[in-house]
């Protein structure tokens, strides 16, 4: 068996980013959408992390990155949900394709 | 004498006309500020006229410059010569007459004069900077003004107008200011500066992009030709000061610019195109001057006719010969003066006949002697009579292109001077139709000019007069300049 | 070092301190709105106030955090912003049920973007930014019980999210490519491969989605026609200013190197969004939505002006955003009064304003001049000189499609001023009675909008900073 | 620069200043009278306007009879040749280094005889109009523009410059502009000032471009230069004219056929006479004024003025000469026809001036050859005292009947006593009846022609007899033919003020012809001794009395022999009588060409193409703007989708081809 390089873990990182990106594309549910988004930043973790221990496993500038982006996704993700809520209390529903008023 | 105060009394004019409380307050206050203006613009004449006399031969006189903006190397650079002084006198004799003109306005009066006194601080900062920035920043100060007095106290189309004014015009200056930049960044170091430039070598490939830019830019203000479709909507919307000052004022913007910027600093620009202008100004003139003889609306008429003789202006120019570029800038004078009398008047008999259409008219000698015979003289001056101040300009305009012995020039000159027919006919039809031939009944009660509208009207004839029967004067004024910007022309 | 901490981060600390006393005011007893907004408003003038002494120039933090004079200035042009819309706004802010959560995210977003304009460090650059950002999504929903405003909150927190996904993927990239994030060291380090473009490609979009440059732009519209007035002029004019100053730094400092190569995408993107923003803003009905298209038009100037890589670059920007503050407040401010008074958003509501309201119409009009860059408004200088800038470098074409454009949008600001100056109507918005800080709000702007234009050594000041 | 005003007297003789005031006087005071009518006119001097002109231009006319006896006995001559002297010029105008408009005065023989004859026709009609126009409520205005008028031909005939010439042209055609429209209200008249103005302006056309090339070859305006320049063969600037061509014409001939345009265009000769006849709506003492003694004879005093530049070029007095004498037959032949009276008038009065342009057209620059040019300007001298005082007598004769329309009119001669004398004697005079003053004039014209070409002195004998023809067809219509009725308030005959001129021009009708012209007025200044050949007037006075005698069998009674003849020569009758349909010429040209070929195109081509083209990009980016909006569909995701495009495109774009 052999050992994992950057390439196979870049190569998934980028795999789950443009996962995120086709759910976001894709999916009509807002909170599907909203994790959609947080598998795109898992994907940068992954870089983070992976960059870190193959190329420049003396700084520790990419741990701390990715510390720092999973708690601001959590943030982002409640600030999300409670506009999520607000939208269902006027809309009644959370799917997207109900909240298309402002066009044009 | 400090060319500061010739912007600072307007603006100064502008902060009182915004104190003022009842209307009568506002224009007696805008008529001072119009007078004081004037004789300003006497004493600067004359004190030019003093210190070339006793023998100071710089280019530009009074010159004063301050710091403004100096990391752009712009500076608040002002100066005279014979041609700004002569445009001033012009911008000072219409203002006056326009706000004379203008003492029937009772909506927004206060705003209406307040926009007349910006756009002729336009005019007036426009004509004494030597600046480029502050140039272009003068020039732009006046379109806004126009379009607020077209769009708020016109008549007829005047969204449409305004509109078309202000998009196009804005279009020339966006023009101007792409020029503007090519000067600036190819001189031989940064300057807007319009002295320094004049002494830098600008490289023949910028010229070549630059002069058209700033031309055409320029052009527009001034009705070239095919750039002129503001001019008959426009004049036609506006109230008569806004006409007078649109034909009389803003349109000569266009013409020195033309001179002064594109002309002056881009010689061999100017000598690459100088046919293309020639062709275009000598269709503006015709083509104007039959656009003309089709129109029914007094105001259309004199727009029209603007455009034809806004043609002799860049004829003039493009001829690049001393006495046809002396020429353009009389006719820039003469016509400022002559096209604001003509509006004042097609003003005064539409406040009173309340048509503009000369087929609804007739006979009007009997009852309002003095207009009419005003609008003899303007129309006289517009046909280019002997002894009023068109014909002084033509003439100047036809001996210096003539002074050009290829063919090419010679056909443009005929076709130029062919307009002298034309003219007559669609003036004499504007006439015959208005002032002559029976009167009709309903216009039997009317009554003469007012004291404002006749000093407004002899303020201009006198200027119109002036310079019809002694030229010498502004030609003396102006040769030197005209002779200077030859030269640089002239010499490789 | 406290010494240093306490002086270089003054700014963040006054608006933290101002923070946490409206939080203290929260949870204490109650204040009327009048007396709460009183206090806000004078807090934050004496912000903007301080912000012009004790300036010092350092970093901290290991390089994290940098602070210079034009940093400052740019936070002084920010809490000048924040000052105004307090004024401007007073009225619906006073009727508001929640003025000091208001005032808490709004300032909690403002310390983000000082940060933001401060940071060192692509770190530090990511969390200021999305500091700057999520509160502002939460003030896009302030009107609660409207349908659109949580739809244009909705949009704008899932575009952003997916922006700072992009973002992120971009920083790993570089990260990986050069092993640093610091904005120090990352310029030696850069060698124009293809990873590092295409890390600075995704960087750059966020920058892009923030100052809605086409076509990372569409949630722009929409989300400043659904939010309160007030937070669609925060949106338009505070954060556009922030992520332009940082956008500024990233392009001459971080990836000053490849600026050969940015040069080109940024022209392009200038002409396009100008074109595009102008093509928009041509038939918008909404008062909101069609400054929201203004404004994206006027981040193609921005961008002119930053294409020229030089010290006018920086300071014509700046410039820029200093005199778009007052503009666009103005503007914003008018139409907030309006809609605030009777509801009314459409610009066909504007006809015959100036019958009932001279001084509004005198600052609505004034600002759009600015906008549209009209003499002797300062916006008139403003663009001038961003344009000056970008045809530094020579390239004619883009800069004549610019001043065109500069056509199209004087043909759609004149709109409104035909509209509240020369259409009639028989029912024209009535006389509106201003509060009197919304009036000396107005005030500060007009005379913004024309002193700063005329009084050179604004820019000269700027342009002292810049080098 | 204030030198400029100062006006330099260049008096050589010892009259000097006080010969430079009483010239400036002579135009000036008429220009007093203009101003002071003109402004204070209509309020103040209802009454008092004719006097007050009338005795101002007494003052000027005595004033140039002063200056004519000056010059012509005094101190005009010098070694036996007539001086060109200019005792006043300024630059009004400079164009460039030598080309600069002067005003000045210049006196030589033509000038000063010129300025006689204005002023005393002038004054012979400010005289007269105190009683014809009495009553008319623009008084003050018409004696204005009377002195307009006056003022401007005094400066056309006194000119030193060739620019000025053209500047007093200009003015006098405005002045006649203003006194044909003087009856406002009249569509006739309003159309007729408007014709002459537009034709006569389009003939200066011609004059301009022709100042142009000649001022462009000669490198001055000033007429004692430019004459010096282009009449030595030497001179570089006469080979530089008269070897540039185009096509295949020198730029000379070019240049004087243009300038002979516009002399043709005022003088109203073939075939731009047409506004001349319709000019006569303007009331008669103008007629008798402008449209007969002194304006229209304009063009035949530039070329006289230009005489020797003209002897350089045979091609250019060939032009004259033929026009000349074609307008000299084609306007008899109408004017056989014709039943107004003063339209009668009008076109004898160019026949006349075809004599004197044919004549100039014929004559030789020097000596005896130069017989042309004095006889032209003899018979301009004769043809404006009994023209003007047939128009006078015409005058009365509407006066009295209220008419102009020869049906109207027979039988006058018991009710116009004076005016039948004198109106007799004018017809004699025309006629060339010896003694009388046209009969000198003429003989000395047909002499001319019979030396130089001998068509045209047959033409020209022919035209002579159609002339004495037709001028007694008008007398025997007015004054004999019927009896006359009288209508309720006949009045007499208006009195002394109206006869006294009336008296006066016959006087000069009667005797002018012994004026012994050729010591006055000759091509080169010296004296021309004119023989007289008995001989040679035996058939010109023949015709003449033929005619006279046609005339009186068929018009002294009523008859029925005029129409009979009409009928007999039926299509050409009726050519004539239409004016040989120059007119409609003109209207076709006119309404059809310029204004439905060219004006309605331009205008239409401005309004819907250049304006569409100016509208059609406003409207083309609104449309796109429309087509657009698509793109914001409200749809996060598609945002998100062109987000990524942007990103993906940007990445392209960088990595393939900014890289």
């Amino acid at each position: 068996m052999m050992e994992p390089g950057l390439n196979h873990i870049l190569f998934i990182s980028t795999a789950l980013f443009f996962i995120g990106i086709f759910g976001f594309l894709t999916r009509r549910n807002l909170i599907t959408m909203l994790m959609s988004i947080e598998l795109v930043l898992n994907s940068v973790n992954i870089n983070f992390v992976a960059f870190n221990k193959y190329l420049w496993p003396h700084k520790l500038d990419g741990l701390f990155f990715s510390i720092f982006v999973i708690a601001i996704a959590a943030a982002e993700a409640a600030v999300a949900i409670a506009i999520i809520i607000n939208l269902y209390r006027s809309h009644q529903s959370i799917d997207v394709e109900n909240a298309e008023d402002l066009k044009f | 004498m400090n060319l500061t105060l010739l912007i600072l009394l307007p603006l100064l004019t502008a902060v009182v006309i915004l104190l003022m409380r009842s209307g009568v307050q506002v224009k007696w206050s805008a008529l001072i500020g119009a007078s004081v203006q004037f004789v300003l613009a006497l004493i600067l004449f004359f004190a030019f006229r003093k210190e070339r006399a006793s023998g100071n031969e710089a280019q530009m006189l009074f010159e004063l410059q301050y710091k403004w903006f100096p990391s752009w190397h712009i500076s608040f650079h002002l100066g005279v010569d014979g041609i700004s002084v002569a445009m001033i006198l012009l911008t000072a004799f219409v203002v006056i007459a326009g706000v004379l003109v203008s003492w029937n306005v009772e909506k927004m009066t206060k705003e209406f004069y307040l926009l007349l006194v910006l756009l002729s601080l336009g005019a007036y900062g426009f004509f004494i900077s030597l600046d480029l920035f502050i140039l272009f920043f003068f020039l732009e100060i006046a379109v806004i003004p126009k379009y607020l007095l077209i769009g708020i106290w016109g008549s007829g189309k005047k969204e449409y107008a305004a509109n078309k004014l202000a998009l196009m015009l804005m279009g020339g200056s966006a023009l101007v200011l792409v020029g503007l930049l090519g000067l600036y960044f190819n001189g031989t170091e940064k300057t807007f500066d319009l002295l320094l430039l004049s002494k830098m070598q600008i490289p023949v490939m910028v010229q070549k992009i630059c002069f058209p830019l700033l031309f055409v830019g320029f052009g527009v203000f001034t009705a070239l030709f095919p750039f002129h479709t503001w001019v008959p909507d426009g004049h036609s919307s506006a109230p008569t000061a806004g006409s007078m000052f649109l034909a009389g004022i803003s349109m000569k913007l266009g013409g020195y610019g033309c001179l002064r910027v594109a002309t002056y600093l881009m010689p061999e620009g100017a000598r690459e195109y100088a046919n293309i202008i020639i062709v275009l100004s000598a269709i503006a003139i015709l083509y104007g001057a039959f656009a003309t003889m089709m129109q029914k609306d007094l105001k259309y008429i004199n727009a029209y006719s603007s455009v034809s003789h806004c043609g002799f202006v860049l004829l003039g120019i493009g001829m690049l010969t001393k006495t046809a570029i002396a020429g353009a800038v009389m006719q820039m004078v003469s016509h400022g003066l002559m096209t604001a009398l003509f509006f004042a008047v097609i003003g005064m008999i539409y406040e009173r006949t309340h048509t503009r259409e000369v087929n609804e008219m007739g006979g009007l000698i009997k009852v309002m002697p003095f207009i009419t015979t005003v609008l003899f003289i303007v129309g006289l001056c517009s046909l280019g009579l002997p002894g009023l101040s068109g014909f002084v300009a033509e003439m100047s305009i036809f001996m210096g292109s003539w002074q050009n012995p290829d063919p090419f020039h010679r056909i443009a000159t005929i076709a130029a001077c062919m307009s002298i027919v034309v003219t007559a006919v669609y003036i004499l039809r504007a006439i015959g139709k208005t002032a002559m031939g029976p009167i009709n009944d309903r216009y039997l009660l009317l009554e003469d000019a007012k004291w404002n509208e006749k000093l407004a009207a002899i303020i201009l004839i006198a200027g119109i007069i002036a310079i019809g029967i002694a030229p010498f004067w502004l030609n003396d004024l102006i040769t030197p300049a005209a002779d200077e910007i030859m030269h640089k022309v002239a010499g490789k | 070092m406290l010494n240093d901490f306490l002086l270089l981060m003054k700014s963040e600390l006054v608006l933290a301190f101002i923070l946490f006393l409206l939080l203290i005011i929260k949870v204490g007893k109650e204040v009327t709105n009048e007396r709460l907004l009183s206090l806000i408003q004078i807090l934050l003038l004496g912000n903007f106030i301080y912000g012009f002494f004790f300036i010092e120039s350092g970093s901290l933090f290991g390089g994290m955090y940098i602070t210079n004079g034009l940093i400052a200035f740019q936070k002084s042009i920010i809490s000048l912003g924040i000052y105004l819309i307090s004024l401007l706004f007073s009225d619906w802010l006073k009727k508001s049920e929640h003025l000091p959560e208001f005032f808490i995210l709004l300032l909690s977003a403002v310390i983000g973007m000082f940060f933001l304009i401060s940071s060192g460090n692509l770190l530090m650059f990511y969390l200021s930014l999305e500091l700057a950002t999520i509160p502002v999504a939460a003030m896009a929903n302030f009107d609660l019980d409207k349908k659109i405003s949580s739809e244009a909150s909705m949009k704008m927190i899932l575009s952003s999210a997916l922006s700072s996904g992009v973002l992120l993927f971009g920083i790993s990239l570089i990260y990986g490519a050069t092993g640093t994030i610091g904005f120090d060291q990352i310029p030696t380090l850069l060698d124009g491969s293809s990873l590092q473009i295409l890390a600075f490609v995704f960087l750059f979009t966020a920058f892009a989605f923030k100052l809605s440059i086409v076509p990372f732009h569409l949630w722009t519209a929409d989300v400043y026609e659904g939010s309160p007035m007030a937070v669609t002029s925060f949106l338009s004019v505070i954060s556009k200013g922030a992520i332009a100053f940082i956008l500024l730094t990233t392009l001459y400092k971080v990836f000053a190197p490849m600026h050969a190569l940015w040069y080109n995408m940024v022209m392009l993107l200038s002409v396009i969004t100008m074109v595009v923003g102008n093509l928009f803003a041509l038939r918008q009905q909404n008062i909101k939505r069609f400054l929201a298209f203004s404004s994206i038009a006027q981040v193609g100037f921005i961008l002119l002006g930053l294409s020229s890589y030089s010290v006018e670059g920086t300071s014509s920007v700046v410039y820029f955003v200093l005199i778009y503050v007052f503009s666009n407040l103005a503007a914003f401010g008018v139409a907030g009064a309006i809609s605030q008074s009777y509801g009314k958003e459409l610009i066909e509501d504007y006809k015959g304003l100036y019958q009932t309201n001279p001084f509004i119409s005198w600052v609505l009009a004034l600002s759009l001049f600015s906008l549209a860059g009209i003499p002797p408004t300062a916006g008139f200088f403003g663009k001038l000189f961003l344009i000056t800038a970008g045809a530094s470098k020579g390239n004619y074409f883009f800069i004549m499609v610019a001043a065109l454009n500069m056509i199209i949008s004087l043909y759609y600001y004149l709109r409104i001023v035909r509209a509240v100056f020369m259409d009639k109507n028989d029912q024209p918005i009535a006389k509106i009675n201003l509060d009197p800080s919304t009036k000396l709000g107005m005030i500060i702007c007009t005379a913004g909008i024309i002193l700063i234009g005329l009084l050179s050594w604004v820019y000269d000041y700027i342009t002292t900073l810049s080098i | 620069m204030n030198e400029i005003l100062q006006i330099k007297l260049l008096g050589i003789f010892s009259l000097g200043m006080d010969l430079g005031w009483a010239l400036l006087m002579i135009p000036f005071l008429p220009l007093m009278g203009f101003l002071l009518l003109g402004l204070f006119g209509r309020k103040h001097m209802k009454q008092s306007a004719g006097i007050f002109a009338t005795l101002l231009l007494s003052g000027s006319a005595f004033l140039s009879l002063h200056t004519a006896y000056g010059y012509f006995f005094k101190y005009g001559k010098l070694e036996g040749v007539y001086q060109k002297i200019i005792p006043i010029q300024f630059t009004w105008l400079q164009f460039s280094p030598g080309v600069s408009i002067d005003l000045g005065i210049l006196l030589d023989p033509i000038s000063v005889m010129m300025l006689v004859v204005v002023t005393f026709i002038s004054l012979m009609v400010h005289i007269y109009s105190l009683a014809y126009m009495k009553g008319e409520e623009r008084f003050p205005t018409y004696y204005s523009f009377l002195g307009l008028f006056t003022f401007s031909m005094l400066g056309l005939v006194m000119s030193s410059n060739i620019f000025q010439l053209y500047i007093f042209w200009e003015l006098v055609g405005v002045s006649s502009f203003l006194l044909i429209g003087y009856y406002f209200d009249r569509p006739s008249a309003v159309a007729a000032c408007k014709k002459a103005f537009i034709i006569t302006r389009f003939a200066d056309l011609g004059f301009l471009i022709g100042i142009l090339i000649l001022s462009f070859y000669a490198g001055t305006l000033d007429f004692n230069t430019l004459i010096e320049k282009l009449t030595s063969t030497e001179s570089a600037e006469f080979k530089s004219i008269a070897s540039a061509s185009f096509i295949g014409i020198s730029a000379l001939t070019w240049a004087l056929v243009l300038v002979f345009i516009g002399g043709a265009g005022k003088s109203a000769l073939f075939p731009l006479h047409v506004w001349l006849p319709d000019a006569m709506e303007g009331p008669t003492p103008v007629s008798a004024l402008i449209h007969a003694a002194t304006m229209v004879v304009a063009g035949v005093f530039l070329v006289a003025r230009l005489f020797p530049v003209f002897s350089m070029s045979e091609v250019a007095l060939k032009v004259v000469s033929i026009i000349g004498i074609i307008s000299a037959l084609f306007a008899a032949l109408i004017a056989c026809t014709q039943t107004d009276i003063k339209r009668v008038l009008a076109y004898s009065t160019m026949s006349q001036i075809g004599f004197m342009m044919f004549s100039l057209g014929l004559s030789g620059q020097s000596g005896e050859g130069g017989l042309g040019f004095t006889a032209a300007m003899f018979h301009l001298f004769t043809h404006a005292l009994f023209k003007a005082l047939l128009f006078l007598g015409a005058g009365s004769v509407i006066h009295f009947i209220h008419s102009n329309e020869m049906k109207d009119m027979g039988g006058l001669r018991k009710y116009l006593p004076i005016t039948h004398i004198t109106f007799l004697i004018a017809c004699l005079a025309i006629s060339g009846v010896p003694p009388f003053a046209g009969f000198f004039s003429k003989e000395q014209i047909l002499l001319t022609a019979y030396h130089h070409n001998v068509t045209i002195y047959w033409i020209a004998l022919a035209t002579s007899g159609l002339t004495s023809f037709y001028m007694f067809r008008l007398y025997f219509s007015i004054f004999w033919k019927k009896e006359y009725i009288v209508h309720g308030d006949a009045h007499g005959e208006g009195g002394f003020v109206m006869m006294m001129p009336l008296i006066l021009l016959s006087l000069g009708a009667a005797a002018a012809g012994f004026i012994p012209f050729g010591n006055l007025v000759s091509a080169d200044g010296k004296v021309l001794e004119s023989v007289f050949h008995l001989q040679f007037s035996i058939a010109p006075v023949a015709l003449g009395l033929l005619g006279i005698f046609t005339a009186m069998w068929m018009y002294k009674n009523e008859s029925n022999r005029p129409d009979n003849i009409a009928h007999s020569l039926n299509s050409f009758y009726k050519l004539a009588y239409h004016k040989f349909y120059v007119d409609e010429l003109y209207l076709f040209v006119t309404k059809k060409v310029l204004f439905s070929l060219v004006g309605r195109p331009a205008a239409w081509f401005d309004k819907n193409v250049v304006n569409g083209l100016i509208n059609a990009s406003g409207n083309s980016t609104v449309f796109i703007s429309e087509k657009v909006k698509g793109f914001q569909s409200g749809k996060v995701q598609q945002y998100a989708i062109y987000f990524l495009a942007g990103v993906i495109g940007l990445a392209v774009l960088f990595i393939y081809i900014w890289k």
